[in-house]
């Protein structure tokens, strides 16, 4: 096993490896999960890592007690992590809730496979991209990304990190079974380097300290258990203090603030990653590990003539709507190939609204999409 | 005595709308006493204490206490409470559950807690039904009684509580119940000073929602049957089972010395640290 | 109570006690009037805990450890201490 | 689009293919500073039957992960031989264990008994991928034997050096064997 | 408590009472759940009424444990229910994942209230439509009703019965705090006057048997345990025969038929009920209780002068937009109020696309949406 | 004896691609040999055996028997098989899971399934280790073991399965070896035949994992292991603690007489049939 | 659209205010053919303060279920009276429990010692609620007496019948002297 | 297994097995060589389990009882039947 917690070295690291180099190096250090295929080396990674930086992996009965344990150490100011599988993503449907409304920082990786159920667990799918939406019960906001290389398997786990402690919210990062296990080289940036966000503290006296008031960027500085600002976490909707309230005067501000801290810092919220998108006339819209074979299909078209182009997506939710909307009016067609029936391309549609043509690309079948299938599909539009 | 009602104004965070939610009478408020007073004679300051508790009438004991304060989702109590003592074991985390909410939905969180042993202190309020949703049955609801949902009488025996906590490895178990104050809060000390997982499970009366289905009067009359049916340990070790029918027993179960979970990942630090600088060498 | 020992023990010279109940919080359960073990409180027809009798109250602290609302405290009767020894 | 090179390793669950992939993935990213993108077939497929590990090798950053058309394919068992050759490029190289795999499904193929020379000559049948793996070096080019050296001594088992060095120095000789003999006839 | 479980009388009940005597004029005759408000008085008429037709009812140690039950007692032959609320419902989604991948027909309830997490356990939200849809991993369809009186608690379990047994699915029923709690009075039919669908059960020799063969409808017959027709159920993707396999070949075709089995049957699954909408100029799309205010709102309306008209949707997904597409053609607006953050406007916006001005309102202070509000809003559209 | 394979094949989907996925050696193809020789005793057809299973090696078992069988949700294995029960009590459910399923993700389930008392059998195949997801500590890992999630050593104790069954309230427990095959037949025979819970723990080898990583050895070693540290639960008895260390106990562990679940909810029927006919009467 | 009459009793939590409005639902709806929509306030707020159940009662179908503006609100505390009277139709009708409500907000108000009724007369405080409901019905003529006694005793557990027959009489005896006394000084 | 009566003991004269491996099933996992009692078989050198000698064989069953494959079974030698006794 590569040793992926020194930074400034090259290594060759599965995907899975590299978020754990990632967590490690933007301040994770704690890891509380339950196994599941294509997971479980983001936990064998962890329970081998974590304790000489001197951070805590536990395995847990389930994973809904992985998740409790993480919201558990990160209101104790640790830094913490899961990650499961569809099967357990389920699982930690509730408790994902919960931190989302008591805004606990924390990230949570799904490793996608083929579902639904046990489905095929060991092939790639991308199937959990509404659920990572929608999975808990309630209205909620929340930030959801996606990798396709080990590159990003390192980066955007240290900008999830980031988001979660900006943003006090749990922060998803979907990857998929073929970029969790592929191995890819990698230069891990000298610790330095890498920008690491902490959560704002209260400065204030602890008197004074009003746990979930309103600030401009809609997140309140966050005590942490011990440091002197006790103070009252729930689930219950509650009022500026942590008490349970039944006010709508005090209910509608606190799911609003919830909703807007998330989506009014959409510009540094959605990313995307453009290539050929400026002048394509074709745009395929793609993330996740079929961005690679759309990567490739574009350079395939262009060199028979079409001008393809691509956006991958790496923030999914907030849906990027901004950052789509612009090219849909340009491109004479949009092309979007996904491992699942059409869950991203609903979106597409929704902000579409007949601005131009689009056109689905849909494999269930627990492989890849191929660049080949693609240019094929591409010929025809 | 009054200093006894002046340490838990100490305590009481009184931002919060008292009188608290609780039914006149119920037994939640003797323990939350007990648990203060416990609490203050342990010496650790309110910056030290974590309450974490659960979903239920019980669950609601975290709002009015001036500690950090988590109240988290249903049975998941101690799941939230490992990560917090794991993050920062010089925390002093003290965990109050519903008996549905640790042995029901939460029952599994409850054995394992018990076999990994971290310094946790686990207070089970076990008032032999669901009281928050109603007077539906629990894992500890006898047999023969009535519910919400048992309309014809329970069919189901009850989990002994702190018997399975001895046998999932708890380090420390006791009973106590709201009648028998004192000793609960002799035990509820005890459980927070023992450094490993200690067990406390308080038998208390929901005489709204059990207590009146049941008809078994209010809450001197449920207390008064608490008064007669407990048996101090031992005292029972010198009894009949026969002269037993019908009692439960009060005291500390099991006290064991076991290397508790965060010391014992302290020296999985130190190999990982000499594996790390292993490989630095070699490579 | 039996084996724990109440305060009213510690000392040979027996000592008065008063019984303050805290109206905005008692919710008149009526625990301290039942099991008052010198009947010092009785409730009263609207079912509100009044105090009976203060004299026989021996500061054995039940009522106080046990109403479930912080809403009954118990204490010694202050002698008329001097201002000066007061402070 | 940079130049691809693809080479699928074909076996079955046990024989090392997984860690032969690594390897090669290791010589040519960490030493050679190519870019490497090297995968696997996971799965109850992986226990037993075919299963295969595959690396893809270019000089700029790779999209598809996966080989597409493999330059060239390992197979270290019959099976794997079948349902795999399809996939090998036009003109691609093909390399078999001839202890295991008989039936060949063309005539340009490498025969070389990796699996008997492990045995034989390296005495531990289990160094059978790192000879085949030392072979299809040798042959291909694909990165230097320097760089496959460093980056079998730095994967494999401490205290196992000598063994796999071994194992390379058979699987490059047969390899060299092998282009003679194959030269001979063609001269 | 009155006896719902007579019929041809007339009683007032609850809608959650309402409910209870549906599902057992349909033939449930198992229920397992875990009591939770505002879903609780459903358990408790169940452990009432069960088991004096014969049935059983069960309170298992959580929701997935009652969702497990349901799914076994189904296979059993027995026609089973289970019913929750939000928490409930995000900790049954992985098997409701199970129940759909198997093709196991059981009735899921879910009685919405405020959210996230443990949110507002007393008061009415509709917070949790886009998760009825998502809230599991993995591609899957799913049908989803909404009730809104009494009267259709009732009729709609038996429809929600006869739809999961005809379709070999969980369905799943939206209700909320308002429909669940409100008595209204109800004149039970008699039992001879119910429509009834059973499950397909096969009739060939054992032998030939194969359990998950496609059929024109897509759905195959159901042996039940026991009753001679031995096979294998599992929530691993399987072949026709209903053991585990990776083929494409198999998967593929399997996922689709799971997909289609609903989606072509779309005539006889999507339900909605028009009030006036016919001249409408501005249309007002709710469901639930919000649908009741809106009715008023209607009638208020118009009687302003203003030409307004209602959909009420009573099939939730599969989103019935074959029925609102060629009203949208026609209207000037279409409002689409909510208890929620705008989820059901969300697919209105969807099939939208550039047809009329589709305006939300949107409340999540724990309140029904009034009529007032809706006659205000509506005026100034 | 080749009438013992012969009873096999009897059993076996033929149509299911043989030889099946377990590892050469595997435990689990013992176990499964001795459940369908021990259901043969019993009598049972085929189409009375509902055979359910978790996720885990172990789960795949029901894949390869020709019986009614159930391949659930990860842990959850229980919960169906109480729904299969009650809805049809004349059914035979034997509930296969391994220790992860029945004790990690599924302690809940297993403990509650206990305390019930359904006339099911339980069935946990206890390998000391996750196999399916490649050798991660599972709530059985012995203290001090290296695992795929413990590469510095074990630092938590194991549940001992068969003793929680008991605390839980199981009427019958047992624990058996796949070395000791005969003594196994006769275990899940008698658990099948009890009427009421039913507890087989298997004890039984991961060689490739559990075995490699703490290098035991193959199958062969990891048996022999078996048949040297397993002690007959009567002999034990006569053994003094040094002696027992290191060693596990085999054989019946308990074996008592409760009222079935099934039984007593005929009871409720009656009830509330009675409950009904009065209502119609009154009104 | 038909025309609505709404009923909002209300107090606290355990005054017995949802079983009266359940009783008046079926007064109106299984007795006398209406349609009827009854609702309550759960949660915290019934176990202590102010508390309601509420009764629509309509010739028609009823849509929005809640009492928009009640025609009469029914207030047996005076939490419950100053935080509902500002919600009552102009021109409702507000009856009060005289024995628990002092502070009047209002001087168009029927004030009845309903508690003191049930206790004094009845002989049984928990009554008070049907006594109340009693009154409320002779007075606004909602249902006619006959259905309210049969709801009546449809309703309470059995043994209570004399009982609560007794509370029916008592509130309906209280109406008709308020009716009189009421009537005196207008003329 | 010594408490277990094993087959072989029912009948005093010594009766003669054939043990049959199943190839097509058989994983070479070695415990039947490893657990005969009576060393009938053996792992030959690509690790299959040959039978050494059958005759020594008491048909006690072990092998075919754990064997996890299925792939072996032991029967008892069949005597020279006359035919027609045999149908
Ligand atoms: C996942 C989930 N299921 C169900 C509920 C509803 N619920 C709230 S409290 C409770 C049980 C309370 O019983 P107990 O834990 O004994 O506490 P008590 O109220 O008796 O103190 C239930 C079932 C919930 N909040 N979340
Ligand atoms: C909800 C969920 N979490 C995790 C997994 C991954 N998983 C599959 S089997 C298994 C554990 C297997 O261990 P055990 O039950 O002991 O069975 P064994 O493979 O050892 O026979 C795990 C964690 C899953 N399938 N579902
Ligand atoms: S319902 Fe029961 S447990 Fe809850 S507050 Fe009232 S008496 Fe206490
Ligand atoms: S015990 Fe407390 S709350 Fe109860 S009556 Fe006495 S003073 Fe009031
Ligand atoms: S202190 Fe003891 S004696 Fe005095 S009033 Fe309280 S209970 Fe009675
Ligand atoms: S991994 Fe272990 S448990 Fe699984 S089949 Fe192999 S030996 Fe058996
Ligand atoms: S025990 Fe069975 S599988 Fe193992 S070697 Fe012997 S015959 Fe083969
Ligand atoms: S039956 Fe017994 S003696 Fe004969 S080969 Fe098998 S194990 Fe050996
Ligand atoms: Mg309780
Ligand atoms: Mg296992």
């Amino acid at each position: 096993m590569p040793d992926s917690g020194k930074n400034g070295r090259t290594l060759l690291l599965q995907g899975n490896e590299a978020m754990v180099a990632g967590a490690l190096a933007a301040g994770c250090r704690f890891f509380a999960g339950y196994p599941i295929t294509p997971a479980t080396e983001i936990s064998e990674a962890m329970s081998y890592q974590l304790p000489a930086v001197g951070g805590t992996f536990i395995q847990m009965e389930d994973e809904i007690a992985g998740l409790g344990a993480v919201i558990g150490a990160s209101l104790a100011g640790v830094k913490a992590m899961t990650a499961t599988s569809g099967p357990g993503f389920s699982l930690m449907q509730e408790n994902l809730g919960f931190a989302c409304v008591a805004e606990v920082p924390c990230v949570i990786v799904n490793v996608m496979r083929g579902g639904p159920s046990t489905g095929l667990p060991t092939h790639v799918a991308q199937g959990d991209v509404q659920q990572a939406r929608w999975g808990t019960h309630g209205d909620h906001a929340i930030i959801v990304l996606s990798v396709s290389t080990t590159r990003e398997c390192f980066d955007l786990t240290v900008k999830a990190f980031n988001l979660s402690e900006k943003y006090r919210t749990p922060v998803i990062i979907l990857s998929d079974e073929v970029v969790a296990h592929t191995r890819e080289k990698i230069t891990l940036p000298p610790a330095a380097e890498v920008e690491v966000v902490e959560r704002r503290r209260p400065a204030m006296p602890p008197e004074w300290y009003i746990p979930y008031e309103d600030t401009p960027q809609g997140v309140p500085p966050m005590g942490i258990f011990g440091d002197g600002y006790r103070y009252h976490v729930t689930g219950l909707i509650h009022d500026v203090r942590g008490f349970p309230t039944e006010r709508p005067d005090e209910i509608v501000p606190f799911l609003e603030r919830l909703y807007r801290k998330i989506n009014q810092n959409f510009f540094e919220i959605q990313m995307v990653d453009e290539y050929l998108a400026e002048d394509a006339e074709i745009l395929i819209i793609a993330y996740g590990s079929v961005a690679r074979s759309a990567k490739r299909a574009v350079d395939d078209a262009r060199s028979q003539g079409l001008k393809a182009g691509l956006i991958k997506l790496i923030t999914l939710w907030p849906f990027p709507r901004r950052l789509l909307e612009p090219h849909l009016k340009l491109v004479r067609a949009v092309l979007v190939p996904e491992l699942n029936l059409g869950q991203i391309s609903r979106e597409v549609k929704r902000i579409n609204q007949g601005l131009t043509r689009v056109v689905t690309l849909n494999r269930v079948d627990g492989y890849l999409i191929t660049p080949e299938e693609l240019v094929e599909r591409l010929g025809k539009l | 005595m009054a200093e006894v009602t002046k340490l838990i104004h100490k305590y009481l965070r009184h931002e919060k709308k008292f009188p608290h939610v609780w039914c006149p009478g119920c037994g939640n408020g003797i323990i939350l006493g007990a648990l203060i007073r416990a609490i203050d004679r342990t010496g650790f300051t309110k910056d030290e204490i974590v309450l974490v508790s659960g979903i239920g009438c019980s669950g609601r004991m975290s709002v009015y206490v001036d500690f950090n304060t988590l109240h988290t989702t249903h049975g998941r109590a101690l799941t939230f409470a490992t990560g917090v003592k794991l993050a920062n074991p010089k925390l002093q985390v003290i965990v109050v559950m519903g008996d549905g909410d640790a042995t029901a939905i939460g029952g599994n969180h409850f054995i394992h807690a018990a076999r990994r042993n971290l310094n946790l202190t686990a207070i089970i309020i076990n008032n032999s039904t669901y009281g928050m949703t109603g007077g539906q049955y629990s894992p500890t609801t006898p047999y023969g009684a009535l519910a919400a949902t048992a309309p014809y009488g329970h069919i189901e025996h009850p989990f002994a509580i702190a018997e399975l906590a001895v046998t999932a490895g708890a380090a420390w178990v006791g009973r106590g119940t709201t009648y028998h104050a004192n000793l609960l809060d002799k035990l509820i000390e005890a459980a927070i000073l023992k450094r490993g997982f200690a067990v406390v499970e308080v038998i208390t009366h929901c005489h709204t929602l059990f207590g009146r289905k049941n008809v078994l009067g209010g809450p001197v009359e449920m207390m008064q049957w608490q008064k007669e049916a407990a048996v101090r340990l031992e005292k029972a070790k010198t009894m009949t089972p026969e002269e037993l029918a019908g009692k439960f027993t009060i005291g500390v179960l099991t006290d064991r010395d076991l290397p508790i979970y965060t010391q014992e990942y302290r020296k999985i630090r130190e190999a990982a640290e000499a594996a790390m600088i292993g490989k630095g060498e070699t490579q | 109570m039996t084996e724990e020992q109440s305060p009213a023990t510690e000392t040979a010279e027996p000592k008065k006690y008063d019984i303050d109940i805290y109206r905005a919080w008692c919710k008149e359960c009526g625990l301290c009037a039942a099991f008052c073990p010198k009947g010092c409180i009785k409730l009263n027809d609207a079912g509100a805990p009044v105090i009976e009798d203060s004299e026989r109250c021996t500061g054995c602290g039940w009522c106080e450890l046990h109403c479930p609302d912080f809403a009954i405290s118990v204490h010694e009767r202050e002698k008329t201490i001097p201002k000066e020894e007061a402070d | 689009m940079p130049e691809r090179f693809e080479i699928r390793l074909s076996g079955s669950g046990g024989q090392g293919l997984i860690l032969a992939g690594v390897i090669l993935a290791e010589a040519a990213g960490i030493y050679e500073g190519k870019f490497v993108a090297q995968t696997q077939s996971y799965g109850p497929e992986a226990r037993g039957g075919a299963s295969k590990a595959e690396v893809v090798i270019s000089d700029g950053e790779i999209d598809y992960p996966l080989a597409i058309k493999p330059d060239v394919l390992l197979c270290l068992n019959q099976k794997a031989c079948e349902i795999y050759f399809q996939d090998l490029k036009p003109g691609g190289t093909l390399l078999v264990d001839a202890t295991l795999v008989h039936d060949l499904p063309t005539l340009e193929v490498i025969a070389i008994p990796f699996t008997r020379i492990a045995r034989e000559q390296v005495g531990r049948e289990a160094t059978a991928n790192i000879v085949a793996l030392a072979a299809l070096v040798a042959i291909t080019g694909v990165v230097s034997i320097d760089s496959l050296e460093k980056a079998v001594l730095a994967r494999v088992p401490q205290g196992t050096e000598a063994l796999n060095k071994k194992a390379l120095d058979a699987g490059i000789a047969a390899a060299q064997d092998w282009l003679k003999e194959k030269r001979l006839p063609e001269i």
